[in-house]
């Protein structure tokens, strides 16, 4: 890995918390599927926010509430360029993913959806991109279709033309957090396009790896989380086109998302406001634009890249050292997947494994990762996933093999 | 550090203390538009009367701050009896005028703006608006309430962004 | 104000944000009833979450993440504490009061009612309690009445009975946003009781600045806002009875508030965390834990007794000073109200009036306060409005007076 | 700092590769209760077959971590035969050994807990799980989904507080 496009150890010096050490080793954080850390400068960005700008925003007319309102429009605006969005009223603040899937579902579903229309998800949804359409399944009567996943980690498109048959929506994770499967987003937007379905993408665990470009994809409306892109908690995004977002109602409501209330009802706000009800997260917000800085600054495409070479180098290692013991679910090829390796080790628990690899200051998620559907596809209950991001290296491989080997003699019959 | 004085021009508290075209107009065969400033409740309302092509009569009610009041007072001056095309052109120009902040309130960049082509008049004494940017919309509030009643649609663009 | 229980000079060391200049003044902070600023413990404990815990909670098998869900889990268990709930399962971590009003609303207004049912709500709520019943109406025909406010400043509560009558809620500020009324809590409590409606509190003005006992108080559900109460943006708390709480179905839906989900359907998880989905806004309630704690250091008493001891100085000031030019909206009688002052200067309207203050470092807002249907009532579209926290003293009230002297010499005709 | 032989007493790895009254028993005349820990999909599922006040039969079927699973295993020989107040004993007494570490997980205080009285036998090896205080849930997950099965109240307190 001496091409590695990003210069790793640069890069760890940037994110505090990996100068720790845990029971005695240093910290080998693999999880970052589930959340990332944060670099120095979106801890200065949040800190110097409240040190000289707080104040609510759209609001004051005295200078620090303009200088909050400049950084939360500021912090909008950084965004709709990292994903390529044609205008920051396309960029709608929410508290996670999660929220801004409910937005969809719920908002425009209720509005556009009736009995029977078919909403299209697939086998590898986490959680936040299949509960909110059950609910609406148990409110509206909509019909939910599954893609397939098939063995090889892929969604199976054999039966696409039949299942989107009719349908109203197809929302789908441009990336797995289970399988790091990179799902063929331009085909299934256009397959979308032609039914005239909504199309939706959950770009959760994409949008962090991979250089964005929501207008080339040409979706109607995409989610993400700031706290796996080294933003902080408590913000998500949903970008949608205006044509969309025009037409779906008020989700929450309150103030900031209003024009005029009056005893009789509500009129609402112009985008992106009509979707932010109540004090946005404002320095979430502002961490969320030096993270975009921070991420543009190491570069996508390096960024990319050194996930692909990680990954394969991690698919090696496991296989050469382990053979059979081991193995990874999902796509066998680094350039189809992101960094993130699903894998089981002999018939020991993920549970029981990672509270080993724990001992050796190894962070791996043990669980079903909030995407229970697809588990059951992969007949486990749970499995161990390791995911990797730009701080990550060979030695946190390394250190990870050791972990397994632990794990294996520890539990040995 | 721009001063109270580059905002309140002489003339901006003049039409602020003596309002152009106050009032209202019967509906029909008037319309009436009303036009809100989320941020801090200024609303406006504007009666338009066309004929044919030209504005006819104009009226203007509603409460704000002097920046919105005064205006909507200079816009009532500066609109009545014009076409819609030149209502549209003057739209754009008090328009340039005032995104050019407006736009670095966002990103930090500056907008490529036409240079105003229609002449302004008294309303060039706004353009001190610009170096406070939560009053741009109080000053723009009427144009885009203005620009509704004509049915056009309303570029609000210089406001989301 | 030498026998201030608060010793403000100490207090106004811990908020970094005040020893900013402004346009070549100190900062004369008068909006927390808008946002409030934010101590160094609250940053620091933030900052120290990042650096040293930053995982995802509930989830991680490894020691950083239990420390993560340990340090969530206690937030919520301090908040628990302050606002005197029995049990910390009773506080739900919202993104704002907006998310947990609407939460009210919508999850449990929809579940229990039906077209022509009455909701009772006050002429002097916030937005935020008045758009999401409004939506409500527009669903499912609830029927919405209001309490009117009397020229006092208080509610009118001649004709109670009537307005209750049939009502399945009541849902009133604990303290007004605008006129800074304290409302009679207990007594609306116990007349919602009588006739078996929902009794609903918001309570973002009251618990930064009151000592709150929630079991006292004896209603369903409260809402509350971190930011207001020197903690982070982004969170925000539903408290509720558990007999409520487990009344009311999910609202948000995903990650987190499930225990099962399969093709077919979910099951919620239990209480908080059935009503907390996905990603919750782990940094900042570890924010809002320090905040408590600050604020629990203070002394909530002590704080109460500055404000009303400081409210006092700056309604005799302003009279003294400008006798009938300045009009203090709300009642006279601080005991009656929290720190809140409307005012009017002549009629020059607010948003002149404010600029003028902000070229003295004086922060006041100008506007209708998210409270467009009292501004009805008090006849304006707009007020200015000045608030005072544990870090104001004379001195700010000193500058304020200034500052209204000098925009009244400016605007002189 | 507790060591991994602390949590994974040789009695433990025992019951978890031996897993007794494994298997489901006929619904009805037994009833069947599943419980899952929502944190990492372990699920139980627990039958049990009453006698009057006794509990003649339990089966346990599901999959989980060594701790959940052994746990289920340990209980269920353990309550076979016992009457319903012997049961809730047992569960106090064994929710007694756990909740003392669950409760500091919240709020860093600690909070009193009875005694336990109830003999716990070899589910006492489990003692080791509270230093590990997300192994809790996997440990009582069985306990919950019994209690569940027996109709009481489930005390879900220990957890989520
Ligand atoms: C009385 C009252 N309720 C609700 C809110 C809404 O709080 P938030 O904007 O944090 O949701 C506010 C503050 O804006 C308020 O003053
Ligand atoms: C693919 C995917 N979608 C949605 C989410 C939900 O994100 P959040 O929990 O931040 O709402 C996640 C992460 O948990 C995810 O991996």
């Amino acid at each position: 890995m001496s091409t590695d496009p990003l210069d790793v150890a640069t890069v760890r010096k940037d994110f505090p918390i990996l100068g720790r050490e845990v029971r005695g080793h240093r910290l080998v954080y693999l999880d970052s599927a589930n959340t990332s850390q944060k670099p120095q400068a979106v801890l200065d960005a949040i800190t110097t926010y409240y040190e000289r700008s707080n104040a609510n925003v759209h609001r004051g007319t005295y200078l620090i509430a303009e200088e909050a309102t400049a950084a939360l429009e500021g912090a909008r605006a950084k965004v709709a360029r990292f994903i390529g969005a044609d205008r920051a009223r396309q960029v709608v603040f929410t508290k996670n993913a999660t929220e801004a899937l409910n937005l969809v579902a719920k908002a425009w579903g209720r509005a556009h959806l009736r009995e029977g229309d078919p909403v299209v998800i697939t086998e590898l949804e986490h959680h936040a991109n299949i509960v909110p359409w059950h609910q609406l399944r148990a409110e509206v009567g909509i019909e939910l279709r599954w893609i397939p996943v098939g063995p090889d980690g892929h969604l199976d498109l054999t039966d696409l033309d039949r299942l989107l048959d009719g349908a109203k929506v197809l929302s789908f994770a441009a990336m797995s957090n289970v399988l790091g499967t990179l799902t063929p987003v331009e085909r299934l937007v256009a397959a979308a396009r032609r039914v005239g379905a909504l199309a939706v993408i959950d770009a959760s665990q994409y949008v962090p790896h991979m250089a964005t470009d929501v207008a080339a994809w040409g979706a109607d409306l995409v989610a993400f989380t700031g706290h796996k892109m080294c933003g902080p908690t408590g913000i998500g995004v949903l970008w949608g086109t205006e044509e969309v977002l025009d037409a779906t109602p008020p989700f929450l409501s309150g103030g900031e998302m209003i024009l005029n209330v009056t005893k009789e009802g509500f009129t609402a706000n112009e985008l992106p406001w009509k979707f932010e009800a109540g004090t946005p997260p404002i320095a979430e917000a502002v961490g969320l634009g030096a993270a975009v800085d921070y991420l543009s600054g190491l570069g996508m495409e390096a960024i990319r890249e050194h996930e692909v070479a990680l990954t394969g180098y991690a698919l090696r290692t496991l296989a050469d050292r382990f053979g059979d013991e081991v193995v990874v679910h999902g796509p066998s090829e680094p350039a189809e997947r992101g960094g993130v390796l699903s894998f089981s080790v002999g018939d020991i628990h993920p549970h029981d494994l990672t509270q080993v690899f724990d001992e050796r200051g190894v962070c791996v998620r043990a669980g079903h990762h909030c995407a229970k559907p697809l588990m059951k596809v992969l007949g486990a209950s749970a499995t161990a996933r390791a995911s990797l991001y730009v701080y990550n290296d060979t030695d946190d491989v390394d250190a990870l093999a050791e972990a397994i080997a632990a794990a294996s003699d520890f539990f040995a019959p | 550090m721009p001063g109270l004085e580059d905002l309140y021009r002489e003339i901006i508290l003049d039409h602020y203390r003596s309002p152009r075209n106050r009032g209202e107009l019967e509906v029909p065969p008037a319309t009436r538009t009303e036009g809100f400033n989320p941020l801090c409740g200024d609303e406006v309302v504007v009666y338009v009367q066309m004929d044919g092509d030209q504005l006819d009569e104009i009226r203007i009610a509603g409460q704000g701050c002097s920046i919105s009041q005064s205006s909507a007072s200079m816009m009532s001056a500066a609109v009545k009896g014009r076409t819609r095309a030149e209502i549209e052109e003057l739209t754009r120009a008090f328009k340039a005028m005032m995104s050019i902040h407006e736009s670095t309130l966002e990103g930090g960049e500056e907008v490529e703006v036409e240079a105003p082509t229609a002449d302004l008049g008294d309303l060039a004494a706004l353009q001190g608006v610009v170096k406070f940017p939560v009053r741009i919309k109080c000053a723009t509030l009427s144009w885009n309430t203005l620009a509704e009643a004509l049915g056009g649609d309303r570029d609000d663009r210089a406001e989301a962004e």
